[in-house]
């Protein structure tokens, strides 16, 4: 049986690999967090159909896991690639999860035992987790890690609740780091994204004003599962908020920044948009764009409806600064009315930022690893960016999803299933 | 005389209340023990018969749920569940069977929250509706 | 226009509006938006512009400037847009009537011979050679005009002294005339000129090869501008903010503890030539600094630039300053540009549109404070 | 009942995930008290190795034929018990999972008695339901190893080119007498400028020169029998009629070029030029002079009528001014625009004509630019908002960006291949979100224009996918068809259409058939479910009126059986009955 080597495994990682291990190839799957999911299972919803994201990812990463042409190597990265299309040879690097997976059962008994609380990175920091964990309710593969940096017995070499208490001997403080080699006829590589930090866009008081958010953040609030169970949140009274701002282009078409439009964040912020009003009527939630970028099947449309039923107010310019009002935490945010020409302060609750998605962190590590180029804005190049998008300069090693361009759940999908067409196309020696 | 403990059937469809209900289950969120889930396919999977036969066994209530609107993993199963069910409850007020004894609700796999909610609600409810006259007890 | 447009970008606006949603002046002056000016320019509309007396209101802070997510050169935008206006004989208005403009333009005569230096006192060392040089900028004519409510040359008085203290008996020239950064920003480029060639001759002749200034727009001018137009100038110069700083770092001199002091950041100094972090060290060696909520990049003006610009909206702004610093619990308000001391000075100086109570805090110089701060004086 | 049930009966105690809630040990005597059940044990971890060869083990021991484990969700683990029970040769469909973990230990962990009583009726209900359940067999249909695509523009030729590499023979079937679809019309491409001919003769000729492709230009198709691996395509050309059979079919099909006669001047003639008529133009150099030229977006698109944004016109006029004013740099060249959507990296190739000096100019939705066409003169009047007047241009060429439009035929053929359009009259996929390129009916796939407007890199995309999606079944050589599906009893059946016409998946059908009773003989419609398309949801047979359809796995006896379970505490006699 040949094998594919799919480096990443968000929504397109997952695509590529079911695709391949539907048609009888053998994947190795390497993820660097301890689940696969990528960012669609951080989301509550997806846009324009508002399908529950974790409703239809779930079935997807399940099916990962259950396969037996695929291997999950998670908490995993990849330190070499060598050889040539069709003989390749990958070195991954296994990172100690202080667990062997072959026992866990992730019953999660030792989890309500560990003392170590940390701030919960897949919540946007907005609750806690332990130190030993599962990033969430559904991770793939269920099995725990733990974190070395934040582990008392790890750092200190006190506690070791854990050990005690798990019946199925899984925990491991003396697991190191190992590596393995893998021969692999293609490598695919769909590395995603991650999210801007807008702390240094001094007007908008990230991390200086309680209320100010990021989209993420609020996609986790907005959950029923996420830290707030769903409930939108604001200080100081938890109460949920009546006014919303959406501010789009945080970071992103900004040559400062990020000069090019991250496609998706406009029917994002009238997905979350949406979301607020189905969860509390009395929301009004404003966006504020430049373009209103609703370029994809049926998005014009959505827009429409966000306007016409669910009462967005869209509003055409980036706003300039926020400032908030000490004592009651409300914010204002400032901005010019392009369409009427009026600035103006608008008095809000709550400010989301619609920050950028920027190239995934490592990937220029990751390009010099395979071999591969960055473009300009360090997300990877393709072949010839017109008619082999897939491609890169190293025959055999295909590219796919947002690691490419910006691109939705769809096209992120839709390259992922060709990045598969295209490694069996060189797996079975037809390559061009 | 001790406090009136009503039975309640579910039906959760596989791939979105079933996992709601799961997802209870990871959070540790209470909820009444009064309820008994049984995993269809797909909500439009249950049968008007179903629902029927189990109040007239005895249940006290039954839940039908499934995926939101939308969301139907087999694109419109949950839209023939609600107009089913729809359909059945003006038939059950005919017999004279209080309606809200069936609940139909949408519940998605991350709404583990909305499971125990729902459940919590829905047994109140028939608590405050009393037992099911119907069958035997 | 075009070679404006060309010149400071301003063909990549996206009419996005982050810089009108940025703009202070925008927030208290409805006709005013930066963005449709940049707008009016690319749809070919010069007279309209030049016409405009929002053209003049801009007040050059850099607000938007620093933040334009297409990088559009605004406040040299404007510049040029003024200068365009200027040669088709518009002209700004001007705070005082004229005056300073005027008191600027006579400056810029080579014969004239100003009596500029009768603030050195004895207790004062300077020199008519060496290696540093004090800029004093129109300190003297400001003591001149605004006396009544403030001292403008108690500034030049503490930076020499500083200097001194640092073994620095500092060259003050006679010859020394406004750096013509007012004028520049007027649209007046040819005046301009011709008071930087007399001020790089002054230089020159002075042998001095650093200069000292304790204003932020004589700094801006110096540096940025003198290199621009001629060709080959690069004037070494520092604000007086960063000698103290490391004179402090150095342990040359220490400072007492004179309070809690918040800081403004002159637009010159700050978002114009990056200096945040000096004034602040400065303030730290002598007290406590309790930020403004609008601080370093996003610091609000003092509502008036190149004495074109004061109107009420101008004392708005500055009210609002005003009240922010004093929410603040601080003991003074401190800055480091003449302008800004005189501008928050003036607007609490006649009738306050609010209680006085929400704006009384003492607006004190950095250099003022440092020197009275200098332990063993 | 062919053979009585022998369930065996695995309680697991999940560490203390379950065992510290309910009392374990007394469920597993109870479910030994219930009939069918003949063995019933505890594990610590059941889904560990020791508890997995335990069930391996009792099935031996206690000749079991069916059986349940007692612990977590099926949504996890039933894949692991199935094959472990697989493995000790029952068929795996005689396995049940019940939960006692998520839907009791973990969500009554204070009241041990009643988590307990609960998990005695969630095994007393697996019981009853266990008891009924009938083996499945997961039927596979062999698949015609090559494929058919429909339409030979850059999407379909992608696909063919893809497909055909992996190993299968495709048949392109063309409607026009050349392939190259849009291509054939444009003049330069974006991103990179490259000639659409130089792109286009590469494609064709890779296409030409593939041992495995077949193309039949003037061809359309007038039928499609069959279904996921077995398809028979009758396409009709000049010459003969011909039966294509095929395992597979991409559609591509492409799509047109609004033309927007009595909009904004446009007559089909003259110099209101449509961006097809202008790229014709600066395709055969006939543009030799210009000195201004307006281009208006979102003609015909993102309003009344035609709701949707049709993603592509802002680049292609961004791309198109660029051209025009490094042809002509003294020329004055705007973009009369509603915003501009230059998504993506485009953004870039937007700041690049704005570099050369390419005016953007925003009109409003409710005063759009006015066009007046005097002759050779023609005078566009925008009303810019932001000034509150008028601007007017006269330019030598006003440019229309029109959005493509959905072909006329896509009726036809959504009818002949049983797919459904959307509002937009472009083709539906099975999923906006994870299934973009399939539709819902299995072996059918969709990719390029024909699905939304998409420009070159999106075509290519999307070939590449639909040729991956396409590949699966063909180079399995079979499709596994669910193993869970619904069948039609004929006798009951009343022929009344109510489950074909419900069917997403269009798995249920009609056929004809002659019933032959004792005197005569009639003819009647009956359903039929293809297993090789039931996705086994249960829909149609819940609303079958004559309850002909039985949805296996989830049949009415088995779910009836476990509503009484539940109603009837005690040791429960399982329902022996079969509907």
């Amino acid at each position: 049986m040949k094998s594919v080597l799919v480096i990443g495994g968000g929504i397109a990682g997952i695509q590529s690999s079911l695709d391949l291990a539907n048609r009888g190839y053998h994947i190795y799957l390497v993820e660097r967090e301890p689940s696969i999911g990528g960012h669609m299972a951080l989301l509550d919803k997806t846009f324009p159909t508002n399908d529950c994201s974790m409703c239809i990812l779930a079935p997807k990463m399940n099916e990962c896991n259950a396969h037996p042409n695929i291997d999950i190597l998670s908490y995993s990265e990849v330190m070499d690639l060598s050889g040539n299309a069709g003989d390749f040879t990958a070195r991954v690097q296994r990172k100690a999860r202080y667990i062997n997976e072959e026992k866990c059962t992730g019953c999660g008994d030792c989890t309500a035992k560990c003392p170590s609380k940390v701030p919960n990175e897949y919540n946007g920091n907005l609750d806690k987790r332990k130190s030993i964990f599962l990033p969430y309710p559904q991770a793939v593969p269920r099995v725990m890690t733990i974190d070395r940096e934040h582990c008392i017995y790890l750092t200190k070499g006190k506690c070791g609740n854990c050990k005690k208490v798990c019946n199925a001997g899984a925990v491991d403080y003396e697991q190191k780091d190992t590596f393995v080699d893998l021969n692999v006829a293609a490598v695919i590589v769909a590395t995603g994204f991650d999210m801007f930090d807008p702390t240094h866009m001094q007007e908008y008081g990230y991390g200086k004003y309680a209320n100010v958010i990021t989209a993420m953040e609020y996609e986790r609030m907005i959950c029923a599962s996420g830290p707030t169970g769903g409930h939108l949140e604001t200080a100081p009274d938890k109460e949920h908020p009546g006014k919303i701002a959406f501010i789009q282009c945080v970071g992103s078409r900004d040559l400062q920044h990020n000069p090019y439009c991250c496609s998706v964040c406009c029917m994002h912020a009238i997905k979350e948009s949406i979301l607020a009003r189905e969860h509390y009527e009395d929301i009004k939630p404003y966006i504020f764009y430049t373009d209103l970028r609703a370029v994809g099947k049926g998005f014009e449309e959505y827009a429409v409806r966000g306007e016409k039923e669910y009462g967005i107010k869209y509003i055409r310019g980036r706003p300039g600064q926020i400032t908030e009002d000490a004592s009651t935490k409300t914010l204002t945010v400032w901005y010019d009315d392009t369409v009427n020409r009026k600035v103006k302060g608008l008095e809000v609750d709550m400010a989301v930022l619609c920050t950028s998605l920027i190239p995934a962190k490592g990937s220029d590590k990751l390009a010099a690893i395979l071999d591969i180029e960055l473009d300009e804005y360090g997300l990877y190049k393709s072949r010839d960016e017109l008619t082999a998008p897939l491609d890169t300069r190293r025959p055999g090693v295909f590219i796919a999803g947002y690691c490419q361009s910006p691109k939705d759940i769809p096209e992120s999908v839709a390259q992922g299933s060709g990045a598969a067409a295209r490694a069996t196309e060189v797996a079975g020696g037809a390559y061009i | 005389m001790t406090e009136f403990s009503p039975r309640i059937v579910a039906f959760c469809c596989n791939w979105c209340s079933y996992v709601g209900a799961d997802l209870a289950g990871t959070s540790r969120l209470k909820y009444p023990d009064n309820i008994r889930i049984m995993r269809v396919m797909c909500s439009g999977q249950v049968f008007p018969s179903y629902i029927l036969k189990a109040l007239e066994l005895g249940a006290d209530g039954v839940l039908v749920a499934g995926c939101h609107i939308g969301d139907c993993h087999y694109v419109s199963g949950n839209k023939k569940a609600q107009e089913r069910v729809e359909t059945l409850l003006r038939v059950m007020k005919t017999l004279g069977l209080d309606p809200r004894r069936v609940r139909l609700e949408w519940i998605s796999a991350s709404e583990g929250m909305k499971f125990a909610s729902t459940v919590k609600e829905f047994v109140e409810e028939i608590k405050e509706l009393g037992p099911n006259l119907l069958g035997v007890r | 226009m075009k070679q404006i447009i060309k010149r400071t970008k301003a063909y990549y606006c996206v009419e996005c509006g982050k810089c009108s949603g940025s703009c202070p002046v925008a927030r208290v002056n409805e006709g005013f938006s930066p963005r449709v000016i940049v707008e009016r320019a690319l749809s070919g509309m010069k007279g309209e512009i030049e016409g405009d007396r929002e053209l003049w209101t801009c007040l050059t802070c850099e607000a938007c400037t620093t933040k334009c997510p297409s990088t559009v050169k605004f406040s040299e935008f404007i510049r040029g847009m003024r200068s365009s206006a200027f040669n088709s004989g518009y002209t700004s208005r001007c705070s005082q009537g004229g005056l300073l403009h005027s008191i600027q333009r006579v400056q810029s005569y080579r014969d004239i011979v100003q009596n500029r230096l009768q603030w050195i006192s004895d207790d004062l060392k300077t020199s008519t050679e060496g290696e540093v040089l004090y800029f004093t900028g129109c300190l003297p004519y400001f003591e001149n005009l605004f006396s009544g409510f403030v001292n403008p040359l108690e500034i030049a008085r503490s930076t020499v002294k500083i200097l001194n203290k640092a073994g620095i008996s500092p060259v003050v020239s006679p010859n020394e005339r406004c750096c013509g950064h007012d004028l520049l920003w007027t649209g007046n480029v040819e005046t301009f000129q011709k008071l930087a060639r007399l001020n790089i001759e002054m230089i020159k002749e002075s042998g001095a090869s650093r200069i000292v200034t304790s204003c932020p727009e004589c700094l801006r001018t110096l540096k940025l501008d003198y290199a621009d137009f001629f060709e080959g100038t690069d004037i070494e110069i520092v604000h007086i903010s960063e000698f103290i700083s490391s004179l402090i770092k150095n342990n040359d001199i220490k400072l007492n503890r004179a309070g809690i002091m918040t800081y403004q950041d002159p637009c010159r100094l700050g978002r114009h030539m990056g200096i945040y972090d000096a004034p602040r060290e400065v303030i730290k060696s002598m007290g406590e600094l309790v930020e403004m909520n609008k601080n370093r990049e996003e610091s609000s003006c003092c509502g008036v630039s190149a004495w074109a610009t004061c109107e009420g909206n101008s004392k708005l702004m500055q009210i609002e300053r005003l009240i922010e610093a004093k929410s603040t619990g601080a003991d003074m308000l401190v800055t480091s540009c003449p302008k800004c001391l005189i501008h928050f000075r003036c607007a609490v100086h006649n009738q306050i549109p609010v209680e006085k109570e929400k704006v009384d805090i003492p607006v004190v110089d950095l250099t003022v404070a440092a020197c009275r701060a200098l332990a063993g004086e | 009942m062919k053979d009585e049930p022998r369930i065996g009966v695995f309680v697991c105690h999940c560490g203390t995930n379950i065992g510290g809630y309910v009392d374990v040990p007394s469920v597993v005597e109870y479910a030994r008290t219930l009939v069918g059940v003949v063995h019933a044990e505890r594990n610590t971890y059941t889904c560990a190795d020791d508890g997995l060869t335990a069930i391996k083990k009792a099935i031996k021991d206690h000749n079991l034929n069916r059986v349940i484990v007692a612990s977590c969700t099926p949504r996890t683990h039933a894949p692991l018990f199935r094959s472990a029970v697989a493995d000790a040769g029952l068929n795996p469909y005689l396995f049940e999972l019940v939960n006692i973990r998520e839907h009791c230990s973990w969500v009554h962990m204070k009241e041990k008695e009643a988590a307990t009583q609960k998990a005695k009726d969630l095994i007393r209900m697996g019981v009853a339901r266990t008891a009924l359940l009938e083996p499945q067999e997961e039927i596979r249909i062999s698949v015609t190893p090559s494929a058919l695509v429909i339409g030979g523009g850059i999407a379909g030729m992608t696909a063919a080119l893809s497909i055909a590499n992996q190993g299968f023979k495709v048949d392109i079937v063309e409607k026009d007498s050349e392939m190259g679809g849009m291509l054939r019309y444009l003049n330069d491409l974006y991103p990179g400028g490259r000639k659409a001919s130089l792109v286009m003769d590469e494609f064709i000729g890779k296409v030409k020169n593939h041992p495995k492709i077949e193309v039949h230009t003037s061809s359309t198709i007038k039928k499609v029998d069959g279904y996921i691996g077995n398809f028979t395509v009758s396409v009709q050309n000049e010459k003969v009629p011909l039966d294509i059979k095929t395992g597979i079919i991409v559609v591509a099909t492409g799509a047109d070029e609004f033309k927007p006669v009595n909009l904004y001047g446009y007559s089909g003639s003259g110099n209101v030029l449509t961006e097809l008529e202008l790229e014709e133009r600066l395709k055969n150099g006939s543009l030799q002079k210009l000195d201004s030229a307006i281009f208006i977006q979102c003609v015909g698109s993102r309003g009344e009528g035609r709701s949707y944004c049709s993603r592509i016109c802002c680049n292609v006029a961004i791309k198109n001014s660029k051209l025009l004013k490094q042809t002509f740099p003294e020329a004055d060249i705007n973009i009369l625009h509603n915003g501009i959507h230059a998504y993506g990296t485009y953004e870039k190739m937007y700041r690049e004509a704005q570099e050369l000096g390419v005016g953007f100019r925003k009109y409003s939705k409710e005063k759009p630019p006015e066009v007046t066409v005097d002759g050779e003169r023609m005078r566009v009047k925008l009303y810019h908002e932001l000034m509150g007047r008028e601007i007017e241009y006269t330019p030598d060429i006003i440019v229309l960006s029109t959005p493509l439009i959905p072909h006329p035929e896509n009726g036809d053929l959504s009818r002949m291949l049983k797919v459904p359009l959307g509002q937009d009259g472009f083709f539906l996929e099975a999923h906006v979100k994870l299934r973009p390129v399939d539709f819902a009916t299995d072996g059918i796939f969709l990719c390029g224009s024909a699905r939304a407007p998409a420009d070159i890199i999106e075509s290519i995309n999307q070939g590449y996918s639909a040729a991956s999606r396409a590949a699966i079944p063909l180079m399995n050589g079979y499709v596994q068809a669910e193993a869970i599906t619904a069948v039609v009893d004929e006798t009951k059946c009343i022929g009344c259409g109510y489950c074909a016409s419900i069917c997403p998946y269009r798995a249920a059908s009609m056929n004809e058939k002659t019933v032959v009773a004792e005197e005569v003989s009639y003819i009647t419609r009956k359903s039929y479910i293809n297993p090789a398309l039931c996705k086994g949801c249960g829909t149609c047979a819940a609303g079958c009126p004559a309850g002909a359809i039985t949805p296996n796995h989830f049949t009415l006896p088995q779910i009836m059986a476990t509503i009484k379970a539940f109603q009837q505490p005690g040791a429960y006699i399982y329902d022996r009955i079969k509907a």
